[in-house]
């Protein structure tokens, strides 16, 4: 088991964002969150990344405890995370972003020392701009690699948030709500990359509302509720479990 | 000693209230328009001498004077916020830039009409009130129950009236209360011009107690800042709680300290409340 | 590193222009263009406002010379001396900030505060700083070259000619800088501090470094500065000082390798180029300030940049 | 009452309505049901004045508002409850019920009102002087709503009103829009929570990706596939 | 606008650049100065810098004055240093280099003096420097400093004003204690150093206290004073400072007994009420000279015509009315040195004439101005006495 989430409980004072959630992720595996608007999944996310501390629970990372690390030690780890909003500047480029992203992947260039490539980029630096290319072929940015960020879609800023996140050659990649706010074209578009990424080894954790988009290419489904796990399985089981149907289209589908 | 002590605790409350009015703009400001007034020492500046000018000068009876300078000020800051601050809400740096700039641009004025000659106003009210061996001027203790006045009646109006309802529900959440129909480019001016007013109501009061000079907004504007964080930006009666204490820190410091280190003691209180009350000392959990 | 091959009319400017006042005016612009460089790299490069820049400025031309003065050594080794007192205060104040998570507004004000006490500390400790009276440098910065041996920076071309490399360096290392991993980790954090983190960037160890190297570069403008107008006062600490940087690097354009050389350009010489009553400079100056922020949000050199793209792009 | 014709909006480059037209009769309750992100909310912020549309026109009345500020757009008789609640968190709910008269200039019917808010929402009657922030989603809703109609409002807008509440709580709430309904008031409701919308509107537009899929009465849409398809199904077209 | 900046900085570069255009002018003499006209230590600088462009306006409207058989005009080129030292060495070096101006005043601010020191001191016998600042003190008179004069006389040794002010206290009021409080700045530092000893040499015991330069309220400082119980407080030392400290001091009932080398009598005349005594060095009084000195009815007139504003009496207008002289006295030296280049003849001059203005003005050995001043002796109520005092 790559990942083990064990009891996770995150209040905010009265509010229970996260209630008691226990699932675990193999290698090679995505898996889908999904749930209504303010059901915690976003706040699930943050609790895995560790830009929130979890209140009790455990997080297990290839057997390690992480829950409550820094985000940066989780990052260094290999467990990356997007955001839903990507924010960008728009005085540089989409290339430049993703070099921006390129720390973890430069600190894992072995024979290089970080002087020398300060005086001379170098070697070191034809490492990460291939690196970087690609990052963004493999996010179909590969043609706006000299666009500024302020010539994007918001598919693409999207993309290029992902992008950048793949740059740290993540082990596990959790996405948040890649799909939300997308185009038709766009979320093809998407899906095909994340299938690119899971050829590429990368396991996935998405969260996302729209379960259809989830149900294509999940290998395992989990249904948030008020904070709470109430299904989980294959996609097409949890999309039929009654307690599912209820939370989506409230008391009673087709009744 | 002790009288001594209550005095310039008396004294530091006097003047904190004085660095109160300005604490007060700030806050306000910053709250409706995410902008940090730094040219609001200016127009406590222009309030003073405008008090000095028409009341030594064009012989006015002091009341008006002091009215005149209010809507002076009042006029110039709606003038400030319609050149220069509609352009910068809720930009930090830019609008301390702009402050800055304005600074400079008022000061100049104030050099070209009135030199750097110290100007000293007729005394408004003389004579003393005497306690054992604390006295106190008249002029202080009327001058500080005018601000704490200004101060507290904003705070009722805030709490209260109409209009500051709208203020502190543009504080709290700026959509919803332009959907409860709060004019809110209108309020966000008002504020401006709000602050602006009080702080030439301060600058009158100054005028009375001290001398004048072009520069004399600047060390306000400062105090100013440092009372509002203190107290927590936000909070409306803690500027006046956050301006005496940093005035009584002064006072009472400067009594048993080197009065040459006296701007430090504030400054030793208010990064020690920043880092342990980051909210400031009135200011809610965030 | 392109921008650096502006400096080049630099160089050459003493064959054309002899009034040693102008080379005087450029002089000066070099020394706080290099304040206003060391400004950029915390605030245009990590997104930290500081105010704290003035204070290291004072402190660097004070402890370069007090080291002088009490253990005899040459300017540069002196330099030293301030460069370790500087990262010292950096590191401390830095620690405090960062590890309490002051950001924007409140890291403004908590640097000013403790820059004031700095200053406040140059003006009182009168034994060691002799407080307000400042102190008169007389000696003066020593260079080897090659053939000339050792030699005594004393006039104002040899002047101009140490301030002009001493930015160059700077400059290219702010360049070097901002290009290198750590100036890209130093974006990420101004991005969004979330974002870097989740990137795998120690933002505290980050910012700390920003804050770190941007005090030694402004200690070293002041060791300079210092040691070039002879006399050394508490107000090189002054909040005053700290906002001219800040505004230098707003008007030349905030996140730019070469914006804070613009921004002292027109800071510090234009108004010696310009006709002007003495009320009006004041007055200029403030007008200057306010039009470039409202009609060039990205300064000088910003809106210059997206001129020669779209320019690009047109053809 | 309210109409809206071929309005566009962009964020940017990005266009998030694109030609929308959609009517509002007096005293219908119309329900705008569409996934997340599929421009619900931006309609609404469009209707509301809190956001500008790139082509199209608004009419109240007959009166083209669409020009007019959010300020100006309430006084004329639009009140928006958005999305996520929005109470004044800081404020008792007795000054958020007050706010909502905010522009209201007959002052001395304001309190009767208040009461009449209380009568509906008992609850929030027993906890007048509670802060807003300090209570629960469902409360806080019903805070929103009530907050929204101290406005007198001729069309009352919905944004989400059920987002992240307790199955309960939905029940309570569409119990409430049905009552206001009875009562006669214009309700424009956006929902991702189809069941609930199509049970308490009388006519509803289903919006995807900018555009309105589908329109009809709630047994229309109940028995058309689209509506299964925004959650379930595969693709969201814009047939 | 009488600050005049002539030929912009490109003009003067050209002139630089292209030989011979510079020197073109014939029959005018330039004098440069460099003063603080605003910013916020302007007090002095600002004053000064408005009694010099009166004596040139009158010098060059009586249609200049003769050396030799050339008529010469003046040309003044009056500098805004900010108080800051390093607009003050730009601007020297502008003045020296680019214009070859070989008169400069100023300048008033220590700090100003003390950077541009080294620079001056290059130029020593090419050009004469005339500044009020009390650090020149320590330069002056010292070989190789022959380019600077100071332009106030000194506090302390025999002929100094100071240690005159202290005898007439004594004489007057024969005061135990006195204590001080300056402004923390140099002048302030400098007063306190300078004035310690010449009390103690008198007996009086001494308690010294600084405040921050732009204190406003100084009931704290005043009341730890008042601890110390002296006879006399002696307060320094603008006019900005004073009028709040003797208002605070005597509405806060600290000390109602005023001793001062430096200010007006304006804070003084304010409080007339509430003191008891007030004793201040003035150059002049300017209320009572006006009807008895034509020349200093003159130089009020002027003023008010220059200017077009009221004439300031009650603040301390020393430094106008004794730029203003300066001019007078410096032309005055060109004309028995018979040159108005030959720097160093034109010092001698200088140093070793007397010159009868509003003051009378001669030098001490160390290049030290000595003028004769009054004492102004305020009591409760307002009556003045004045004592004129001759070095």
């Amino acid at each position: 088991m790559l990942l083990k989430v064990e009891n996770l409980t995150k209040r905010f004072g009265g509010l229970v964002a996260v209630s008691d959630v226990s699932f675990g992720i193999e290698r090679g595996e995505i898996i889908g969150i999904f749930g209504p608007n303010g059901s915690g999944k976003t706040t699930l996310l943050n609790l895995l990344a560790g830009l929130l501390p979890p209140s009790t629970g455990r997080v297990v990372w290839k057997g390690e405890n992480i829950a409550g690390a820094r985000p940066n030690v989780i990052a260094s780890r290999g467990v990356i995370k997007t955001f839903q909003n990507p924010q960008l500047f728009s005085e540089l480029s989409v290339f430049e972003h993703v070099m921006i992203a390129s720390f973890l992947a430069f600190t894992r260039i072995k024979d290089h020392s970080r002087l020398s490539s300060f005086l001379a980029p170098g070697k070191g630096e034809a490492v990460l701009r291939a690196r970087a290319e690609k990052a963004l072929t493999l996010c179909r940015l590969q043609g706006a690699s000299e666009k500024s960020a302020a010539e994007l879609s918001y598919g693409e800023e999207k993309m290029l948030g992902v992008a950048m996140a793949m740059m740290c050659e993540p082990e596990l990649l959790l996405l948040d709500e890649p799909a939300s706010g997308l185009g038709n074209d766009e979320i093809h578009n998407l899906e095909n990359v994340l299938r690119d990424l899971r050829a590429h080894g990368t396991t996935l954790c998405i969260i996302d509302h729209k379960v259809a988009f989830l149900a294509k290419f999940a290998d395992q489904a989990i249904a948030l509720q008020q904070g709470c796990k109430i299904a989980q399985g294959r996609p097409n089981d949890v999309l039929a479990d009654p307690a599912v149907v209820k939370a989506y289209l409230g008391r009673s589908h087709h009744a | 000693m002790t009288q001594v002590v209550v005095g310039q605790i008396l004294n530091g409350i006097i003047l904190g209230s004085l660095y109160g009015i300005i604490a007060l703009g700030v806050t306000m400001t910053f709250g409706i328009t995410g902008i940090v007034n730094f040219a609001l020492g200016q127009f406590m500046m222009i309030g003073a001498y405008a008090t000095w000018y028409f009341t030594d000068l064009a012989m006015f009876p002091f009341p008006v004077a002091v009215a005149l300078a209010v809507v002076i000020s009042a006029v110039a800051g709606l003038v400030a916020d319609q050149a220069l601050f509609r352009f910068t809400r809720n930009n930090l740096v830019n609008g301390l830039l702009v402050s800055i700039g304005l600074i400079s641009v008022t000061e100049s004025v104030a050099l070209l009409l009135f030199t750097t000659t110290p100007k000293n106003m007729d005394t408004v009210i003389a004579g003393s009130w005497t306690l054992g061996a604390i006295t106190l001027p008249r002029m202080k203790v009327v001058a500080f129950l005018m601000l704490a006045a200004v101060i507290g009646l904003t705070w009722l109006g805030l709490s209260r009236a109409w209009l500051g309802r709208a203020t502190r529900a543009y504080a709290q959440n700026p959509e919803a209360a332009m959907l409860m129909g709060v004019p809110t480019k209108l309020l966000q001016t008002g504020v401006v011009v709000y602050s602006c007013a009080i702080a030439g109501f301060g600058g009158a009061l100054y005028a009375c107690l001290f001398s004048l000079e072009p520069t004399l907004g600047g060390l306000f504007i400062l105090k100013g800042v440092e009372s509002a964080i203190l107290a927590g930006v936000g909070n409306l009666l803690g500027a006046l709680a956050g301006g005496v204490i940093l005035g009584v820190t002064e006072s009472v410091g400067s009594l048993y300290l080197p009065s040459a280190f006296r701007d430090a003691y504030g400054l030793v209180f208010l990064v020690a409340i920043l880092l342990f009350r980051p909210a400031g000392l009135f200011g809610g959990q965030k | 590193m392109k921008a650096l091959w502006f400096l080049i009319p630099l160089y050459l400017l003493p064959l054309v222009v002899k009034s040693d006042t102008m080379l005087t005016v450029l002089i000066f612009t070099f020394l706080l263009s290099i304040l206003a460089v060391g400004f950029n790299i915390v605030f245009g490069g990590a997104g930290q406002l500081t105010m704290f820049h003035a204070a290291a400025f004072g402190i660097g031309s004070y402890a370069t010379f007090l080291s002088m003065l009490h253990f005899g050594l040459p300017f540069w080794l002196g330099y030293l001396v301030a460069v370790v007192v500087v990262v010292l205060v950096s590191i401390v104040i830095g620690w405090i900030c960062f590890k309490f998570r002051l950001k924007e507004f409140y890291f403004a004000v908590v640097t000013m505060a403790f820059a004031e006490l700095c200053r406040l500390i140059a003006l009182n400790w009168t034994s060691v700083t002799n407080g307000t009276l400042g102190m008169l440098v007389l000696e003066k910065p020593t260079l080897w070259l090659p053939r000339s041996g050792i030699v005594k920076i004393e006039q104002t071309a040899a002047w101009y000619f140490l301030t002009l490399v001493s930015l160059t360096v700077v400059l290219a290392f702010s360049a070097l800088l901002m290009r290198s991993w750590i100036g890209r980790n130093f974006s990420a954090i101004r991005l969004n501090e979330d974002l870097a983190q989740t990137l795998g960037i120690d933002t505290f160890r980050y910012k700390l470094l920003a804050f770190t190297i941007s005090n030694v570069i402004a200690s070293f403008a002041g060791a300079l500065y210092g040691f070039y107008t002879g006399f050394i006062e508490p107000s090189y600490l002054s909040v005053t000082q700290s906002l001219d940087a800040i505004a230098m690097v707003l008007l030349g354009g905030v996140s730019t390798i070469l914006g804070p050389v613009v921004g002292s350009m027109v800071l510090t010489s234009l108004p010696h180029l310009i006709e002007l009553p003495a009320e009006l400079r004041v007055a200029v100056y403030g007008m200057i300030l306010i039009l470039v922020i409202l009609l060039m949000p990205r300064g000088i050199v910003g809106l210059a940049a997206g001129l020669l793209k779209r320019r690009a792009h047109a053809s | 009452m309210l109409e809206l014709s071929a309005i566009s909006a962009h964020y940017g480059k990005n266009q998030v309505l694109r030609s929308i037209d959609l009517k509002v009769g007096a005293g219908e309750v119309v329900a705008l049901i569409g996934a997340n992100a599929a421009g619900k909310s931006t309609t609404m912020r469009l209707i509301a004045g809190l956001k500008r549309a790139t082509s199209g026109s608004i009419t109240l009345d007959g009166t083209e508002i669409g020009g007019l500020s959010t300020p100006k757009r309430v006084s004329l008789g639009i009140a928006l409850v958005p999305e996520g609640r929005q109470v004044f968190a800081q404020s008792t709910v007795l000054e958020n019920l007050t706010m909502g008269a905010y522009h209201r200039a007959d002052r001395n019917h304001i309190q009767p009102d208040i009461d009449a808010m209380f009568a509906m929402f008992p609850r929030l009657g027993e906890r007048r002087n509670q802060r807003a922030g300090s209570m629960s989603g469902g409360e806080q809703q019903m805070v929103a709503i009530a907050r929204g109609l101290m406005a007198k409002p001729k069309c009352l807008l919905l944004d989400e009103p059920t987002l992240g509440l307790a199955p309960v709580i939905v029940d309570e709430i569409s119990a409430t829009v049905m009552k206001l309904a009875r009562d006669g008031m214009t309700i424009l409701l956006a929902e991702q929570n189809a069941a609930m919308a199509l049970e308490v509107a009388s006519r509803a537009y289903v919006l995807a990706a900018g555009a309105i899929s589908a329109q009809g009465t709630p047994e229309q849409l109940k028995a058309s596939p689209v509506v299964a398809q925004l959650y379930f199904g595969a693709e969201t077209t814009d047939a | 606008m009488k600050s005049l900046f002539r030929g912009s900085f490109a003009a003067a570069l050209l002139a630089a650049a292209v030989p011979g255009v510079a020197g073109a002018q014939t029959a005018t003499v330039k004098i440069g100065q460099i003063e603080a006209q605003t910013g916020p230590n302007a007090i002095y600088g600002y004053m000064s810098s408005q009694g010099v462009p009166i004596a040139v306006d009158e010098i060059n409207k009586a249609g200049g004055f003769k050396v030799g058989d050339t008529t010469y005009k003046l040309e003044l080129m009056a500098l805004d240093t900010r108080g800051d030292p390093k607009e003050a060495t730009i601007q020297l070096k502008k003045l020296l280099e680019q214009d070859k101006v070989k008169f400069v005043f100023g300048p008033f601010l220590s700090n100003v003096f003390v950077t541009v020191f080294p620079y001056a001191k290059q130029f020593n016998g090419k050009f004469l420097m005339m500044g009020g600042g009390t650090r020149i003190h320590e330069f002056v008179g010292q070989p190789g400093n022959e380019f600077v004069i100071r332009t106030w006389n000194w506090d302390a040794g025999p002929k100094g004003f100071g240690e005159k002010m202290v005898d007439y206290l004594v004489k007057t009021a024969n005061p135990k204690k006195v204590a001080m409080l300056f402004q923390n700045d140099s002048g302030g530092k400098i007063l306190g150093d300078i004035y310690e000893p010449i009390f103690k040499a008198r007996g009086i015991e001494t308690m010294t206290e600084y405040f921050e330069p732009g204190t406003k309220d100084f009931s704290p400082v005043l009341a730890k004073i008042a601890g110390f119980k002296p006879d006399y407080l002696f307060p320094g030392y603008s006019d900005a400072a004073l009028y709040d400290i003797v208002r605070q001091s005597v509405e806060g009932n600290y000390s109602k007994k005023f001793f001062l080398v430096r200010g007006s009598t304006g804070p003084g005349l304010k409080n007339k009420d509430g003191l008891e005594d007030y004793i201040v060095y003035v150059p002049k009084d300017f209320e009572e000279a006006e009807k008895k000195e034509p020349k200093v009815k003159h130089f009020i007139d002027a003023y008010k015509a220059f200017y077009k504003r009221d004439f300031p009496y009650d603040q301390a207008p020393l430094c106008s009315s004794s730029c203003y002289d300066h001019v007078y006295m410096l032309v005055e030296a060109m004309k028995k040195a018979g040159t108005v280049d030959d720097v160093e003849k034109i010092r001698k001059t200088l140093l070793s004439m007397t010159y009868q203005g509003m003051w009378k003005i001669s030098f001490d050995e160390r290049s030290e101005q000595i003028f004769n001043f009054d004492i102004v002796h305020l009591r409760k109520g307002g009556t003045k006495e004045v004592v004129h005092v001759e070095p």
